[in-house]
C-alpha cells in the first residue's frame, strides 16, 4: 500500500518535476533529453521584456506588501481589541476575498477600474502598476489579518496588564509588549502577502492595462505562442523564489503558524 | 500591625458589578501598614476581582479605595503606588531578566548606575542574582515567579499584589515558597496582599486574612482564630477538615452552655454562647480534637468527665474508613445514631497506627473548650 | 482611525459589491442604475454553454474532491502514524502543490500532458475531463492531507489504547475511534476540495483541451468578448456557491480549524 | 493477600530500554490477587512503563510478565485479561455514557439483555445510574473518571489497571475518590494496581506499595512499614517529610544501638542495628516524632532519659520557622551545629499553638523508637 501511494505521488508530482528537470534540457523540445545546459536561464535572463515583468512583479509585490502590512496589522487589533458598530459583520467579511473565486475578484476589479474608474492606462511607471497594486492589497491584507489575529490570539493580556502595572501608557504597552509579541506574525503575513503578490496571474491579467505586464502574465503569454524551455526556466525561477520566501516564512513562524495561515 | 498607624489600604462599601452578576458586594476592609494580608475563598467568590480594583485594572461600581489615604477613584493602574505579580507571572519573554526587572525603572525614567544597583538588588532578594542575561524561556515556573517578584520589588511599592503566587507551582515547591515569600515579606517590609483559594497556604502565610465568600467578607481574622473560632460554618468547613452538627441550645450560662445534637450527642461547652434559648445552633468539632478510645467506654466516659458534667462529650461508634497518612490516620466513624464522624489521630510512636483498624467499635471524647457554637 | 479603516475596507471590497449588485441592473452597460432585474440570471442560465460548463466544472470538482479525499486522508494517515524511508522528504514536499504559483502549475501541466503523454484531447463526456481532474487533483489533495493531519495531531492516543485494552482489533479500533475523530476534518477537506476545484481558472485553462470549458473559463471567454450583465450574474452565482460552501465547512469544523487550512 | 493462592500478577527480572535510555530495570514483582497495589514513585522513574507493559502496550526488553500463571508474552494488549483505566480516562468523545460502558462488550460479542444488564451494573457501581444517554462532554472531570472506570469494571477482568487515577483531580474530589476507590475496591474483589506519584495517595488506599526509583523498586512494603521503617533515604524522603542527619555508628548490640550525628546529637535507639561499627549510616527522623519542650532544658532531658542514656536523643535550637496549619505546626528550628531540623506538633487543644513564637529558644527530645538508621 505504501509502494502504491508513493507511486500515485510521483504521478502527482512528475508534471513540476518534469519542468523543472527540462529547463537545463540542451534542446529546443521538452521530450528527449540531449543534455545539461543552463543556456536557457541565460537567454531568459537576456529577454528584456521578462527583466522588466519581473521588475514589476518585485515593485508590486513590495508596494503590496507594505499596504497589506499596515492594513492587515491595523484590522486584526482593532479587531482583537476594541468592540465598536459592525464589528461582527467586518469580522465575518473580512476574510472574502480569501474566499471569494479568483476568476469573479478578476471580473470584479475589470469592471471596477475600466468602466466605473475609466483609470488610465497610460501612466508612467511606476504609477501604471497601481490598479494592479489596489487588487493586489485587497487579496493579501486578509491574511495578513488572520495570521496577525491568530498570533494575537495567543497573547497572554496579564502581560499588557504587568506593563502598566509597572508605569507603562498605552503606547508604551504597545511598544514594549504587543509589537513585540505580534513580530513573527507581521514577518510571516509580510512575506506570505509577497509571494501571494509575486504568483498572482488572474487578477492582475485582469486589471493590467495592455503595455503593463508581470512575470506570471508575461509567463503566460510565452507558452501562448509556443512553449520552450525558456518557458520552463522562467517558471522554475519562479517556482525556486517562491519556495525560498516560503521556506523563510515557515522557519520564522514554525510550521503550524504557517499552516494556519495557507 | 499597629493601630496607631493609618490603614494602608481603606476598602470601603466596595462593590463590582458586571452586568447583572455581583462579584463583590458592599466590602469594606483595612489592610495594615507592613502585614501580610490574604484573600481566601473559593474560586468565583470575587477574591480576584477585589484584588484587581486594589491594582486598577477593574473600578468599583459603588464605594471607593483609599491607598496611604489617598482616593484611589480615577487613577489608573500605571500611577499607582502598588504592584502587582500576576498569577500567570506576565515575564516579558522577548525581554532578559535584567531588562524585565529593569522595566518599571525605564519607564519612570530611572537610568544608569540607579537602575543597575536596583535590578542587582532586587535580584538578589530573590536569589536570582548572576541570573540577568538568561532569557524567561530558559527558566523554570519558579524562577520565573522570582523574576516576577524583583520586577514588582524593584519599584519599591507601598504594597505588593499577589494573584494566587503559589497556584502553578508542584507541592513541594510550594512548600518551599511559603516558607520564602514569608521571610521576603518580612525581610522588605512591605505590605503583602494575597489572594489564594488554598487554606494551608493562606494559614502559613498571613497576619490576617479575610475569608470571602460570595462576594462578602465571612470572617477576617488571624489564622489562629479563623481555625479555632470559625465564625461560621462556610468558613468552618472552608478552613480544614471539620464536622457540623445540627442541635438545639439547652443551657446558655456566661461560663457554660449546652447543645443537644440528634447526630453526635449532648454537647457541653466551658464558655457561654450568646444565643437565645432552645435556638437551632450548629456544633463544629475539628477531627484533631475527638480522641478515641478502644472497646470498653469507662476510659472515655472518665476522660470525658474530666471537664465536663456526665453523660456530655462523649459518644461511640464503629470504624467504617481508615486513611493511613504516615504522621496521621483518618478514620471515617459511624455514629450510634447513623451519623458520620471524621476523626484524626496522629501517630506519634511508632506503634500507635496499630491500636484501630477497620470495623472496631469504639468510644470517643472531647474536652469542653473544643466544639464551636455556630449560629449561621 | 476607525471611520479611516472603514473607508479603507469600502474601497477595497467597492469591486466585489459594484459586481453583484449591478448583476440585477436593468441595463446593458454596467455604469448607471436602471432598475432591478434578474433577467440576466435568466439569460445566463438559458445560456446552454455555460449551464455545460457548470455540469462539467461541478463533475470534475466531485471526481476531484472524492479522489483527494481518499488520497490526502491516507497520506495524512499515513504520515502521523508510521515511520518509513523518504518520510521526511514526502511530509516536506507534500504541501508543494500549495505554494508552487498556479501559472507554474499550469505550464508544468500543459506540457505534461500535451507534449508528454500526449494525452488525446477528442474523448467524450466525461473522459475529455480526466486532464483537468487529475491536475485539480493534485493541488486539492494537499489541503485535505492539511486538514486532517492537523486534526490528528488533537487525538489523544490513549483513546486508540483504551479501545485496544477493551478487545478491539486495528480495524476496530480505526473504523470505532479514528474514524469518528477525523470525520469533521474530512467533511471540511471534502468542502474545501470541491471550492477549489469549481473556482480554479488559470490551471484548468491549461489543461482543458479546445473544447473542453468549465465555468470559470467559460466566464473568461464571456469576459473577453464583452463585459455584459450576464458576465456579472454568473460571477455572482458562483461566488455565492462558493460561500455557502465555505459556511458550511466553517460551521462543521469551527472558525479555528478553517482558518489552519485556508 | 494471603500466600497459599499464586500470585496474579508474576514479574519477573523485567526490562525496558528506550534507545539507551533504560526505564526499567530488572524488576521482579509479585501481586497477589484481591489486594490494592501501588506503584510509587517521582515522574520517569518507571512505574508507568510498567503498567503499560502489564496492559501490553509496551513489551519488555528482558523478563516476562504472568497474569494467573499465565505468560504474556506476545498477546497484545486486547487479548489479556485485564483492563486499564487511562490519566486521561479515554473516554470515546462521539459515544453516550452506555455505548462508552458496552464497547468492551460489542467487541467481546455480548449484546442484548445481558449487556444491558452489565452495563446497568456497572454504571451503578460507580454511582452513575441515570446518565446512560449522557454525551462525555456533558459530564465533569469525576464523571467521566467514573465512565472509565465502568467501562473497565463490565469486562470483569482479573486485574484492573489505574494510571495516576486521581491526578486530574481537584483536592477536595481527590480525598473522596480515594475513599470511594478503596470501597469499590472491596466491594468488587478485583486487583487494583495504581500508579501514583502522591504518597498520600499511595499510603492512604494501598494494601502494599512499591516505592520505584529510577526503574529500580527501592522498596516494596506496606504503608506504616513503609513510613515507619523505610529501608533507605530515599524511601524515607520520597514517602512523608523526614530528617536526614549523617553520623557514625558508635554502638550496635541485638538490643540497642547507638549513632553520633555532627548534626543533630547523640541518638540512641532500643533495638539493634545490622552495620559493620563505625559505618557512615544515616538517621531518619520524623518531624511528628520530635517533642518541642519550652526553654529550660530540664524537662526534655528527664523525657529522653526514660528511655536513652543520659545526653542522649536530646537537643537544644532556635524557632526560625514556623507554618500553622489548623490541625498542626510546622517548625523549622535552627540546631546548635547549625543544620535545620523540622518539627511538627499537633494542636490537640485550642491553646497549644500559642506555647512557641518565633526565635524562642526551645529543646527537644525523641524516644529511642522514633530514629531509623538508614544505611543507604
Amino acid at each position: 500500500m505504501r509502494a502504491w501511494v508513493g507511486l500515485v505521488m510521483l504521478f502527482l508530482y512528475a508534471p513540476l518535476i518534469e519542468l523543472m528537470i527540462f529547463s537545463f534540457n540542451d534542446s529546443k523540445r521538452n521530450v528527449v533529453w540531449r543534455g545539461f545546459t543552463t543556456k536557457y536561464y541565460e537567454k531568459a535572463l537576456g529577454n528584456d521584456v521578462l527583466v522588466e515583468a519581473l521588475v514589476n512583479s518585485l515593485t508590486i509585490a513590495a508596494l503590496a506588501t507594505i499596504a497589506s502590512l499596515i492594513l492587515g496589522a491595523i484590522a486584526a487589533v482593532m479587531l482583537w481589541r476594541f468592540r465598536f458598530p459592525l464589528k461582527g459583520a467586518i469580522d465575518g467579511t473580512i476574510s472574502l476575498p480569501i474566499i471569494v473565486p479568483e476568476i469573479c475578484m478578476g471580473v470584479a476589479f475589470l469592471i471596477f477600474f475600466a468602466k466605473w474608474l475609466e483609470w488610465p492606462t497610460d501612466l508612467i511607471w511606476p504609477f501604471n502598476l497601481g490598479a494592479i497594486t489596489i487588487a493586489h492589497i485587497t487579496f493579501c491584507f486578509p491574511f495578513v489579518t488572520m495570521v496577525v489575529r491568530s498570533r494575537l490570539a495567543t497573547f497572554n493580556r496579564e502581560q499588557e496588564e504587568a506593563a502598566k502595572d509597572l508605569g507603562a501608557g498605552e503606547w508604551a504597552v504597545f511598544r514594549d509588549v504587543l509589537i513585540p509579541h505580534m513580530r513573527p506574525a507581521l514577518v510571516a503575513g509580510a512575506l506570505l502577502s509577497f509571494t501571494l503578490s509575486l504568483d498572482d496571474f488572474v487578477i492582475t491579467y485582469f486589471t493590467s492595462g495592455p503595455d503593463t505586464i508581470t512575470f506570471p502574465v508575461k509567463v503566460y503569454s510565452m507558452v501562448r505562442f509556443s512553449v520552450t524551455p525558456e518557458v520552463n526556466a522562467a517558471s522554475t525561477l519562479l517556482i525556486i523564489l517562491t519556495i525560498v520566501l516560503t521556506a523563510i516564512a515557515l522557519k520564522l513562524q514554525g510550521v503550524k503558524a504557517i499552516a494556519e495561515t495557507h | 500591625m499597629t493601630d496607631t498607624k493609618p490603614p494602608i489600604i481603606q476598602i470601603q462599601n466596595v462593590s463590582k458589578r458586571f452586568g447583572k452578576v455581583t462579584a463583590v458586594d458592599d466590602v469594606s476592609l483595612d489592610i495594615q501598614a507592613g502585614e501580610f494580608f490574604v484573600l481566601l475563598g473559593p474560586s468565583g467568590c470575587g477574591k480576584t476581582t477585589l484584588l484587581r480594583m486594589i491594582a486598577g485594572f477593574e473600578l468599583p461600581t459603588e464605594g471607593r479605595i483609599l491607598i496611604d489615604g489617598q482616593d484611589m477613584t480615577g487613577i489608573p493602574p500605571n500611577k499607582r503606588p502598588v504592584n502587582m505579580v500576576f498569577q500567570s507571572y506576565a515575564v516579558f519573554p522577548h525581554m532578559s531578566v535584567a531588562d524585565n526587572v529593569a522595566y518599571g525603572l525605564k519607564i519612570a525614567g530611572v537610568r544608569g548606575g540607579e537602575a543597575n544597583d536596583r535590578v542587582a538588588e532586587a535580584l538578589e532578594l530573590v536569589k536570582l542574582g548572576g541570573f540577568e542575561s538568561r532569557m524567561p524561556d530558559q527558566m523554570s515556573g519558579g524562577q520565573r515567579q522570582r523574576v516576577a517578584l524583583a520586577r514588582s520589588l524593584v519599584m519599591r511599592p507601598k504594597v505588593l499584589l499577589l494573584d494566587e503566587p503559589l497556584s502553578a507551582l508542584d507541592a513541594k515547591l510550594r512548600a518551599q515558597m511559603q516558607f520564602e515569600l514569608s521571610e521576603l515579606q518580612e525581610k522588605v517590609g512591605i505590605t503583602f496582599v494575597t489572594v489564594t483559594h488554598d487554606q494551608d497556604e493562606a494559614l502559613s502565610m498571613a497576619c490576617r486574612i479575610a475569608v470571602i465568600n460570595k462576594g462578602d467578607v465571612s470572617q477576617l481574622a488571624t489564622p489562629s482564630d479563623l481555625y479555632e473560632y470559625p465564625a461560621n460554618r462556610f468558613v468552618a468547613d472552608f478552613v480544614g477538615s471539620v464536622n457540623i452538627f445540627e442541635g438545639k441550645l439547652t443551657l446558655d450560662e456566661p461560663d457554660k452552655a449546652a447543645v443537644d445534637c440528634p447526630g453526635l450527642g449532648k454537647v457541653y461547652l466551658n464558655h457561654g454562647v450568646t444565643g437565645p434559648h432552645g435556638a437551632d445552633v450548629w456544633i463544629a468539632l475539628r477531627p484533631e480534637k475527638i480522641y478515641l478510645h478502644v472497646p470498653g467506654e469507662g476510659k472515655a466516659v472518665r476522660a470525658a468527665a474530666q471537664d465536663a458534667p456526665e453523660g456530655y462529650n462523649f459518644a461511640r461508634g464503629k470504624i467504617k474508613g481508615m486513611s493511613y497518612l504516615g504522621d496521621i490516620t483518618l478514620f471515617e466513624i459511624e455514629l450510634e445514631s447513623g451519623a458520620r464522624i471524621r476523626v484524626s489521630r496522629p501517630n506519634l510512636s511508632r506503634h500507635d497506627q496499630e491500636d484501630f483498624t477497620w470495623d472496631d467499635k469504639v468510644s470517643m471524647h472531647w474536652r469542653a473548650d473544643s466544639p464551636v457554637v455556630l449560629l449561621g
